[in-house]
């Protein structure tokens, strides 16, 4: 039975680790790629990949996530294939999305995982929405939502954590705090300690070092299991955003930037000690995950790069269950230019 | 019934044949509403299912789009229209947006009413008519009724839609007239605006709040005039006006609602578009003017019979 | 000195009760006249009185208030003339907004008080817009801004919150928490305690017994001197709506009301006791004063009633400050008829 | 200058000048905003002057509509026109009525700057043009500059203004010309179209981002064409498109936002309810479809010069 759960608990880390060296390659591809006119714009995830695969390994199958721009690593983890991941930021004619919403703005039905707006935070209330349908309809499954340490200021947030106490929903709040908001630095965001808000709303906060993969997702486990019996809790998992704050933005001008790749702060050579330290993965394992999963990412980005736009016709569809007239005209319109 | 109990009676039919039926807003619940249009549902229903929220437009649009994206069907309450502006990133950038971004994975179905319109010595924020803010966002259907069989079968039909619909409800004519309805369900077809008078010399457009001032002032004008109640505002009902102007050639729009703008802007541009040649006469529009809802002279503000009756007489008589 | 002072303080507590009184007063005048249709709608203030005069007598000269719509007792200790507070509720031609506001949304230039809107908190971000401009240009006074239970939910409580923290401005937030938003009652507005609401926010909250005008002076006293030194504050003064949310609200579908006139928790009995176990004033002193208020309000009510409505063609001024062709042609339409 | 250059000097001449002038919003200090609009400005005039906010359009508004109420002018900027709704309440019921509902006793001063339009592959929530929502609150000025000059001269106009102005600056356009701009102050009136050719066939009026597009069709069209250019969006410069109109009775509206009541449903409302009489051809509009804005298909979304010359085609042939 130890064996089992050892096994079990092996997986998993092996797993979590695995989503955030993909999560690495994949920031890095398509950053990479945005340089070379390839991509349009991109969010980089880099320095968030432990508060990402430390979540995503809490949660379950009947768990919905209300996720935001910068969840790449998480998605991975949940298993929405790189190749879906790429058709997204490709706006190619595979994508779920259809190739309307600019890179970095996920949907994966699949997975439970909810279509990303660009205003920030605005799909928290969505959030408290989605685990009202649970409870109401005693479904088992909590719902976790990701936000920056930006999105705290924003209306959605306090009109969530409060409709989320007051009828007791079984809601995750996850505060992805990365330390900016484009070039505000969360001090000026906030005098108080994020995870304090929740004292506001009458709920649970806690924090937790968001570097940790592994701690993120002990706190993340005990914070889903909480709210899994109505009780909505907010998590700040504190991390720093390494890159960019998008592929059009220049941090120079703002910061220095503190924390360099493959130094001690960074997740993933922390992550890797852990995974070592743990006994989960040695070296050469580690090495063949990285190896491998580079060779995934570039290989999966070439192919995606063939897929081509959807067809214009395309653009006037899902606009309502039926297509208007007006709509239906407009299309007649622009397309027999 | 008046047109507050032919609204209680659509989603009191709705909800006790659908339990994924929802209502949410402030003061729904034992209150019913403060203009008890709710009136006996949470005593019916319970209170998971007409939900008492606190005092946020936000998160009462919010949470119902998030319900309505998990296969409940909420009909969200905004106490009076005016306050509804808090909510509007949620409309126009969830609500409205949500199937096209989502390439159809994620629809919202629900239907979020309000009253709107003056007339009740409400002042600048308890007098609002904001459709055109609704009407020009792609994605939502805005819906106002205006008698109780229109109101109680438009309801229905919005509840089930799988769209989000805007439902406006004229507060003035909340309790002002009574009809014999049925007591059961019936639908009032969405999209479709309805001729309820047959004219041959003036065609004039009007919905909501304006319509029995319109019918008063067409029953005594000495013109033979046609009325059209959009009843569906967006998707508005080309062909009906269309058909009704190429037979006229005269057109007055009538709307609470400040001019410029206003939905009588988007009728009008329609029609010159398609029909201008078959005008004898300019499009005229009579309207709120365009300031804010004043409180002692609302009498002044709101469009009236003398007001139509000059517009009818202006095209009928144009050069 | 010390019987200087004495006075002074006296005269504080004597124009604080006073003040209460004519609210008190105020009130029941504007209830039974809407009854009699003589004014179209009012909010009453009954309950709220000791919260407001123990508020304004904390105040200053330079002080700016960003009130709201039940604030009859506040204006009246800030010497905003019964008359006008009639004016604006009769919507008549001498009343500052120009009837166009709904009674109970009083605008006083004069005394700082910005005029009030309908929607539920949002002059509070107004007021930290205020404050940035007191403190910018150096002045002193501070900016008071009142708001009720429910106002805190709202958007606007949760930006004014953050944005007076952040930037250090000399805000005192007052939550007049009477237990009610119309039906619901503040325990299902939210699950905190509203002055914890403050810790969200790095700031400091307080708690004062609403019903007690003299704690409340001292408590807001105290505020308004924390606050003039850059630092925002909340104070939650609790208290209870004796009255309905409006005249024309029915309570009775929604709750017992647990206070009644003249019961011991009626603000102004409360006051009565304090007065004279305070020595300020003895029974005589306070029925004279009572009997003085209740002629005044009812003189002065006449007189008001007096004053006729807005010229038509003030409907459409002040929308720009000059006039557009638009609106001078709905003018010329409008008033032909 | 280009027009990102040409808004800051405009900024930067009145900060200098003025110091009530007041910049607030989001990464406008040390970052100079996500379009450098302010860039410089933080550095010049201190973080006092030039203010990073926390992440809150709602904030943001709110705090500069207290500013301005006493005496300060600020100057807020909304990162992009799309996050701008959870202010919408803030703008329509508090930026928009202060005047009005105070009876003159508050006035707000204030410029709220904005980035508008598509053409840069941002997708649903970079792309908006919300010009309608804003033009149709009375209370509000609406600009938006198409070039260098009229950016600098119509910004301090704006800044100059008694009254709270919605400035849409078209993002495409930031980079897109240079021109030879005085380093000085000066002013573009507001509440002033401009012709910005003349001709005697058709007259196209637009404004903002579509500017460009329409003189590149009309200088290549075989018809004489008059091109307006709005500049000040509401108050409309009602005058200058009537006369333009009566003198060549053809009309073509071109923007970019989406059709139904879209700004261009106002004009076109206006001309036929006084001009009707002098149009020989329908009144044609050349928008963005009533569907979201999308990505990746973003120049199908746009106007172009095929369509406006087939609009332009169309009323010269109608009939
Ligand atoms: C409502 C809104 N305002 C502004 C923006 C522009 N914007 C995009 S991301 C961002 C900063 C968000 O910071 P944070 O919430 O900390 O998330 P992070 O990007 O750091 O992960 C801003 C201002 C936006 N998308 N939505
Ligand atoms: C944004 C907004 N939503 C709804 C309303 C309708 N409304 C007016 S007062 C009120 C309750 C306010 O309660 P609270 O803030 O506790 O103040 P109180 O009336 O108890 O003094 C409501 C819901 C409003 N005016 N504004
Ligand atoms: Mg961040
Ligand atoms: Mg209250």
């Amino acid at each position: 039975m130890t064996e089992v759960l050892d096994q079990d608990e092996k997986n998993l880390m092996v797993r979590g680790f695995t989503s955030m060296v993909l999560g690495r390659y994949f920031d890095k591809k398509i950053i990479t790629a945005q340089r070379q006119g390839l991509v349009g714009f991109y969010t980089p995830m880099m320095g968030q990949e432990a508060t990402q695969a430390g979540a995503a390994m809490a949660l379950s199958r009947n768990d919905s996530v209300y996720g935001y721009y910068r969840d790449v690593t998480m998605l991975i983890y949940l298993g929405h294939p790189i190749e879906k991941i790429f058709d997204q930021i490709m706006g190619n004619a595979e994508d779920s999305s259809k190739g309307r919403q600019m890179p970095s703005h996920y949907s994966a039905k699949e997975i439970n995982f909810m279509s990303v707006p660009s205003p920030v935070a605005t799909n928290l209330p969505l959030a408290v929405g989605a685990a009202y349908a649970k409870k109401y309809r005693k479904e088992d499954g909590i719902v976790i939502t990701t936000f920056g340490d930006g999105g705290t200021s924003t209306p959605d947030f306090h009109a969530a954590m409060n409709f989320a106490a007051v009828f007791d929903l079984p809601v995750v709040f996850l505060c992805e705090n990365n330390g900016w908001a484009i070039s505000l630095p969360v001090e000026r965001q906030t005098k108080a300690e994020i995870y304090k808000k929740a004292e506001a709303y009458g709920m649970k906060g806690v924090y937790v070092d968001g570097n940790d993969f592994i701690k993120t997702y002990r706190t993340v486990k005990d914070a889903v299991e909480y709210a899994r019996s109505g009780n909505p809790i907010l998590v700040e998992a504190r991390s720093y955003r390494m890159g960019p704050h998008s592929t059009s933005d220049d941090p120079s001008k703002y910061r220095k930037n503190e924390v360099q790749e493959n130094s001690d702060q960074d997740p993933l050579i922390i992550a890797e000690k852990l995974m070592i330290s743990g006994g989960y993965l040695n070296q050469a394992e580690i090495e063949k995950i990285k190896e491998e999963s580079k060779k995934m990412i570039d290989e999966k980005f070439e192919e995606r790069l063939k897929i081509p736009a959807p067809a214009p016709e395309t653009m006037f569809d899902d606009v309502y269950s039926e297509m208007t007239w007006a709509i239906e005209e407009e299309r007649g319109d622009i397309l027999r230019r | 019934m008046n047109m507050v109990q032919a609204l209680n009676s659509a989603m009191d039919l709705k909800m006790s044949e659908d339990d994924s039926v929802i209502i949410l807003g402030e003061d729904v619940g034992k209150d019913g509403g403060v203009f008890r249009v709710t009136d006996g549902l949470q005593a019916k229903y319970g209170t998971q299912r007409v939900i008492d929220t606190p005092l946020s437009e936000l998160g009462i649009v919010g949470m119902a789009i998030g319900m309505a994206v998990n296969g409940l069907k909420p009909i969200p309450e905004i106490q009076f229209q005016d306050f509804i502006y808090t909510a509007m990133d949620q409309i126009i950038n969830q609500m409205a947006k949500i199937r096209y971004r989502s390439g159809g994975d994620y629809t919202v179905p629900l239907v979020l009413r309000t009253p709107v319109g003056g007339g009740i010595k409400g002042g600048l924020y308890h007098s609002q008519s904001g459709e055109a803010y609704f009407a020009h966002t792609a994605g939502l259907t805005v819906v106002s009724p205006s008698n109780p069989y229109d109101a109680k079968g438009l309801l229905i039909s919005a509840i089930e839609s799988p769209d989000p619909v805007i439902f406006l409800e004229p507060k003035r004519l909340y309790r002002a007239q009574k009809a014999e309805i049925p007591e059961d369900k019936y639908t009032v077809p969405l999209r479709k605006a309805n001729i309820i008078k047959q004219g041959s010399d003036v065609t004039v457009i009007t919905y909501g709040s304006m319509v029995p001032t319109v019918m008063s002032a067409a029953s005594k004008s000495k013109y033979d005039v046609e009325v059209i109640d959009l009843r569906t505002i967006v998707p508005m009902d080309r062909d009906t006006i269309l058909n009704s102007v190429k037979k006229t050639g005269r057109v007055v729009i009538v709307h609470e609602a400040p001019r410029t703008l206003g939905v009588g802007a988007e009728i009008s541009a329609m029609i010159s578009e398609r029909a201008i040649e078959y005008l004898y006469a300019p499009i005229l529009r009579v309207t709120g003017p365009d300031t804010p809802f004043p409180y002692r002279l609302e009498d002044y503000y709101l469009p009236n019979e003398a007001r139509i009756s000059a517009a009818i007489e202006k095209v009928m008589t144009f050069r």
